[in-house]
């Protein structure tokens, strides 16, 4: 079995402070993977190197038996490789449906992408059943700026959904959310189709156990273990990190 | 509910706006009419202006290059070619893309106030090279004594101020008719997308740097257009016509009128040119105290009229992520920068 | 949330777009330009803001001068002067024209400073059919037979002192001038004649050095090129703020020593204050200098002196000449002076007596055939002033 | 030998222009180097600022006697007029929200057109005189060649504000204060001062360093009706290219701007009025695209 998206040996330094110190990565089709590890640990560092936001003084970066180390974010994106960010990251003064058609056009055939009269067919045929499944049919016409956190959040998802992605790259997807929202969201995520490989980066262990099926801990730039959840649960080398670390 | 309303009230004051417009040469006097197509044309640049500052947040200084390549364009064709205005429009908008085409490589990936000084230094360039070539542009006494123009082939020229408003009047609503549908297509709404968030729009996969070189070789044509209307209004252009104060007044009759909207752009510029040289004529020596003045009232009076100027406004240095930043800090998309 | 706000200051500014339009134009249709009255509209325009105020203030002093003097009358009708700020150029000058000859419906316009505005102000004049009797900037234009000059040619003052440099300067002579319409038309008056008359010029490729203008602040590079050229004089044109900044360099410099020829504007009125020591022994050329000794220029300096500190410069000399043309002119109009009737009369004044000596206008270019002064600056009491020295050529043609 | 003549000759004409590069240059960063607490600091675009440096060689114009006592006491009084007009422009700002640079561009614009009138209303359309010390006069010979002693002197004094503002800026607490700020925004937020307090003394002191330029640059960039604009311009230029809030860099690019508007003329004068310009186009747009490069999107 190939890996779809194979990280080999990747530092990046700011500074003298090593952020990445040769980390080694692999995702495979459809696989859930969760990335842990105590704070500054390198793993938004790790995910803005796959996403292209962030070039790596060494190694490299393979997606569908390619090397994307040249490309930037947009090429990426269009390769596959979709992004959810911290913050949610929406054009505030779009409204949510044309948030995903904007979200939609890169992945569409130049044909299609400019065909006139399309903008409302993609609005009705790919943007509807999205914000239907994330729950936002009744602010799709609202600007996104107006939504609620949680609401952008679903919105920022049903984006990366839009751009029909091979690999989709979650940071703390559950930050500032509500437990009730936090439910929804771990629902949605459960629910995406396993042609979907995720890259997850959560500190929330329970939401990670929930979501994911192999983990792997960064520690101070480096693998420090990779495996299933119920192996890293008991590793006492992660607890240990862990014990360390994080609060 | 409430949205529509605003919706039909704005429509409505637009056309009323526009039946005033095309009813004024009969009820205004001959000095007003002239004033008003001159503005036209200026209220055109912008525009431009809007476009390239609102809708796809690159502020700039520059937009008189383009504007004066429309302008001497429009005038050696009408000296030597044709004098339909028709195809004198075109000439005119052709030769502002094609400047502004060039100069696409030097602005397209700057940001907030390094675009600001770049296209500063291309204005400026471009007033430089008008006042040197004087073959072509009769230096920096201008040109003078430019043939009237005909709208269309076996019209009459327009030999009076009505003539020349009207034909400015028309022209200007059919263009910025044309930009506001542009608008509402994908290509407008990736280009407001943009604005709100570069960063989120590239990593959606979008080629951000095309669009943005598309919405400036299109600012460029129309100001280019607008150049040709300067020539209609005033038979006479010098590359004092386009100067840093010409562009610096656009820029803020554009802050005033709201960057984001072009409506708002086209009556902030029009307004600020009208006030400029309405004072000249009545304030003799005091025109640029009551305009510093007005200046500073418009801030107090519309302080959130330019609140909007965001997207990319801010330091450069901020979306960019720095070696000194903290490893967590570099992938914030950072959609305001206010720092 | 600030979706609202900006549609109520589009609907502000609509407003304000409202009132200055109607304002405008109820303030607008005046129509003719003599009234029944028996008064007269003159309209001047001059730049009373921005680079070249000095100037532009001169110029309405100046006609204003005549008018107090004259018992505010021009052709014996009583004036209605209109004035209008030129700005810094045509962008503001057109507007401001428009507004005197299409609102104000003036019966002649004065004044105006630059070249440029000049020229932008030309195509309304052939449509109003409106005469300009101006007192400053004149350009290259193609039909001149509604403008008048009281001024100069701009390349007349360097063919008055060709002859004069050529006969006293033992040695090639470095021209420099600022790189705009005045400064190529200054040099080249000046380059023309002097080549023809077998002078050399020391620049090194045989052509005037031109400077950025008006961006050029700083002259030393251009010094240490007129240094290494070795030339034994200096001829140039400057104005303004750059004529202060030449002079003040130029006296601290290496080549302090070299004779500075120039066209009188270096040190012409309020520069020369400002340049101070530095202009002393400066050799210029100019149409007027305030010690001229005639009738009518001790009345003149007399009158100005009453009313302005220092000495009338030529911008003043040529507004209150325009005030004395428009004078007679509108006198020989007849009971009608339409502005067609001053245009023509204009053309038939022959001879004019003026504070720099009689003249008259050339009938091809429409500006002064006059007799040129050789000044330099010397003390003249507690301060420095441009003193003649001697009569240069008649020029004009 | 013949060659080393020969070489010296070929140098020989541009030493004065390059050392006359480094009095403009020095110039230019005094007179910037306000700027860059604006932007860096308060993040303020200032188009005011040519009207301080204004009020300070108007100043120096009407204090200046040709002693030294007027040249000091000019300097004291420059620097506070200037300082207090820099205090009354964080006044009329205070509406208009931090980093809202259209703005404050808007309204800075308006102040300096109002000021500007007001100015050369008050002092006279004319450029005014401006008497240096007998002493800085007249001319040195430097190298063999006559230089203008007051620039010289310049060129000593400004090197020492250079300096002091160096040192200020590593060494007092208010400097590094200032260099945080730069750094890092939100720094400033979490300090507990108020931002009306920061912007005021942010304007203050570009208002001193301006009128300091202003009254001590009056025999260079005198005053006069365009004064303020030159000023303004050349300032945005250095600071933009000098890196927005780095005062190193804003030295660096002052010196250029200098040594482009004096030597650059004097090797290349068929290129001079085209230098400026197209030097700053060309490395702003480099610059642009190499921070671009890191994303390479596309």
């Amino acid at each position: 079995m190939t890996g779809l998206l194979t990280v080999e040996d990747v530092s990046v330094r700011y500074g003298s402070l090593a952020a990445l110190a040769g980390v080694d990565l692999c995702v495979h089709d459809g696989q859930r993977h969760a990335l842990i590890g105590p704070n500054g640990a390198g793993k938004t560092t790790l995910l803005n190197v796959i996403g292209g936001s962030r070039k790596p003084q060494h190694g490299r970066v393979i997606f569908e038996g390619r090397d994307v180390g040249r490309l930037g974010p947009a090429a990426r994106a269009r390769r596959g490789i979709n992004r959810i960010h911290q913050r949610p990251a929406v054009f505030a003064t779009l409204t949510a449906t044309e948030n995903v058609v904007v979200a939609a056009l890169p992945r569409l055939t130049p044909r299609r992408r400019w065909w006139p009269g399309g903008r409302r067919r993609i609005a009705q045929h790919r943007a509807g059943p999205l914000l239907d499944q994330m729950g936002l049919t009744d602010v799709a016409t609202v600007p996104a700026g107006h939504l609620a956190h949680g609401q952008r959040r679903q919105l920022e998802i049903a984006m990366a959904l839009a751009g029909r992605p091979r690999l989709l790259l979650l940071d703390e997807p559950a930050a500032g959310l509500s437990a009730v929202e936090v439910g929804r969201l771990v629902e949605l995520l459960q629910a995406l189709p396993r042609a979907v490989a995720v890259l997850l980066v959560e500190h929330r262990l329970d939401l990670v156990y929930a979501l994911s099926d192999t983990v792997t801990v960064l520690r101070d730039g480096r693998t420090l273990a990779a495996g299933t959840p119920d192996e890293i649960r008991t590793s006492p080398l992660v607890r240990q990190a862990y014990a360390d670390g994080v609060a | 509910m409430r949205d529509e309303v605003i919706r039909r009230a704005r429509g409505a004051v637009a056309a009323l706006a526009l039946a005033g417009l095309v009813v004024a040469p009969w009820v205004v006097d001959d000095y007003t009419t002239a004033i008003l197509a001159r503005t036209l044309a200026l209220a055109l640049v912008g525009v431009s202006v809007a476009l390239l500052t609102g809708v796809a947040g690159m502020p700039t200084l520059g937009q008189t290059a383009p504007y004066a390549a429309g302008a001497y364009a429009c005038a050696v064709v009408g000296s030597q070619i044709s004098d339909v205005g028709v195809v004198q429009l075109a000439v005119a908008a052709v030769a502002g893309a094609v400047l502004a085409a060039l100069t696409v490589p030097l602005v397209v990936h700057a940001r907030g106030v390094i675009v600001l000084m770049i296209t500063l230094a291309i204005g400026e360039l471009a007033v430089t090279v008008l006042g040197r070539w004087r073959s072509v542009t009769g230096g920096t006494d201008g040109l003078a004594g430019i043939a009237a123009v005909r709208p269309f082939w076996g019209l009459p020229v327009l030999a009076n101020d009505q003539d020349r408003y009207l034909y400015a009047l028309v022209v200007v609503t059919v263009l910025v008719g044309a930009v506001l549908l542009l608008l509402r297509t994908r290509a407008g709404l990736l280009l407001r997308a943009g604005r709100d968030d570069e960063t989120r729009l590239r990593a959606s996969g979008h080629r951000v740097p095309l669009y943005l070189s598309g919405a400036h070789i299109a600012a460029g044509a129309i100001a280019g257009a607008a150049g040709s209307l300067l020539v209609v209004a005033q038979q006479y252009i010098s590359p004092a016509d386009f100067g840093f104060d010409t562009s610096a007044l656009l820029l803020l009759g554009v802050v005033i009128g709201g960057t984001a909207s072009i409506g708002g752009a086209l009556v902030g510029a029009a307004l600020v040119i009208a006030v400029r040289d309405w004072l000249f004529g009545v304030l003799p020596g005091h025109a640029p105290l009551v305009l510093g003045v007005l200046f500073v009232a418009t801030v107090y009076l519309l302080p959130t009229g330019v609140h909007r100027a965001r997207g990319r406004w801010g330091l450069p240095s901020e979306p960019a992520d720095q070696p000194d930043a903290s490893p967590e800090r570099d992938q914030a998309t950072v959609p305001e920068l206010h720092r | 949330m600030p979706l609202t706000t900006p549609r109520r200051s589009r609907a502000l500014t609509a407003t304000l777009l409202a009132v200055v339009l109607t304002t405008s134009a109820a303030c607008g249709n005046d129509a003719p330009g003599t009234s029944a009255s028996g008064s007269i509209k003159i309209g001047l325009l001059a730049s009373l803001s921005g680079t070249y105020q000095a100037v532009g203030t001169e110029i309405r002093d100046g006609f204003q001068l005549y008018l107090d003097t004259h018992d505010g009358k021009l052709g014996g009708r009583q004036v209605d002067l209109v004035i209008a700020d030129e700005g810094n150029g045509a962008q503001t000058a057109v507007p401001a024209a428009t507004k005197l000859l299409k609102q104000d419906r003036v019966s002649a316009l004065t004044g105006i400073v630059g070249g440029g505005s000049v020229a932008g102000v030309t195509p309304l004049l052939d449509e109003m059919k409106v005469p300009l009797v101006g007192s400053n900037g004149r350009p290259e234009l193609k039909d001149v037979s509604r403008v008048w000059h009281t001024s100069y040619l701009s390349d007349e003052p360097g063919a008055a002192i060709a002859q004069h440099v050529h006969d006293n300067v033992k040695g090639s002579v470095y021209a420099i001038g600022p790189d705009y319409q005045g400064g190529w038309d200054e040099l080249r008056g000046f380059t023309d004649a002097f080549g023809k008359i077998g002078g050399k010029l020391a620049n090194s490729d045989g052509k005037t050095t031109f400077t950025p203008f008006p961006a050029t602040t700083n002259f030393t590079p251009y010094f240490a090129r007129i240094k290494a050229s070795g030339a034994a004089a200096v001829y140039t044109f400057y104005a303004g703020s750059a004529a202060v900044d030449f002079v003040k360099q130029y006296a601290q410099s290496e080549i302090k020593d070299v004779p500075l020829y120039a066209a009188g504007f270096l040190t012409e009125g309020g520069v020369l204050n400002a340049q101070g020591e530095a202009a002393r022994d400066i050799f210029s050329v100019l149409n007027y200098s305030p010690d001229l000794d005639n009738a009518e220029n001790r009345a003149f300096v007399a009158a100005w002196k009453a009313k302005h500190d220092g000495s009338p410069t030529t911008y003043a000399l040529a507004s209150y000449d325009a005030a004395s043309v428009l004078d007679r002119a509108i006198g020989a109009a007849g009971s009608d002076p339409t502005p067609e009737a001053i245009n023509t009369a204009i053309g038939q004044l022959g001879q004019i007596a003026s504070p720099r000596g009689t003249w008259q206008f050339s009938t091809t270019t429409h500006s002064p055939v006059q007799k040129w002064y050789l000044r330099q600056v010397r003390q003249d009491g507690r301060a420095l002033s441009n003193t003649v020295v001697g009569d240069l050529a008649t020029v004009g043609r | 030998m013949m060659v080393v003549a020969a070489g010296s000759n070929r140098i020989d004409p541009y030493l004065i222009p390059a050392l006359d590069g480094i009095a403009y240059g020095l110039l230019v960063f005094v007179a910037a180097s306000g700027l860059v607490f604006c932007f860096g600091v308060a993040n303020i675009l200032n188009l005011a600022h040519g009207m301080l440096y204004a009020i300070g060689g108007y100043t120096a114009a009407a204090l200046f006697d040709g002693g030294w006592a007027s040249l000091a006491l000019a300097l004291t009084v420059g620097v506070l007029a200037a300082a207090a007009a820099g205090v009354l422009l964080a006044g009329l700002l205070a509406p208009v929200a931090a980093g809202n640079h259209l703005s404050q561009a808007l309204l800075t614009f308006g102040v300096a057109l109002a000021g500007g009138s007001l100015l050369v209303a008050g002092f006279g359309p004319d450029d005014p005189q401006v008497l240096v010390p007998a002493a800085l006069e007249g001319s040195v010979v430097v190298a063999g060649h006559r230089y203008a002693a007051y620039r010289l002197v310049f060129i000593v004094v400004a090197a020492v504000i250079a300096a002091a503002l160096y040192l200020v800026m590593r060494r007092t607490r208010a400097g590094m204060l200032v260099r945080a700020a730069v750094d890092d925004p939100e720094m400033v937020a979490c300090l507990g001062v108020s931002p009306a307090r920061i912007r005021a003394g942010v304007l203050a002191a570009a208002g001193a360093l301006a009128g300091a330029a202003g009254v001590l640059g009056a025999p260079i960039i005198g005053p006069g009706t365009d004064t303020a604009d030159t000023v303004l311009l050349l300032s945005l230029v250095v600071v933009v290219l000098g890196g927005l809030g780095s005062m190193g860099g804003t030295l660096l690019a002052a010196l250029a701007i200098g040594e482009i508007q004096t030597l650059g003329v004097a090797l290349l004068p068929s290129a001079a009025p085209f230098l400026l310009f197209a030097a700053m186009a060309a490395v702003l747009a480099v610059r642009a695209r190499g921070l671009a490069s890191r994303w390479r999107a596309a």
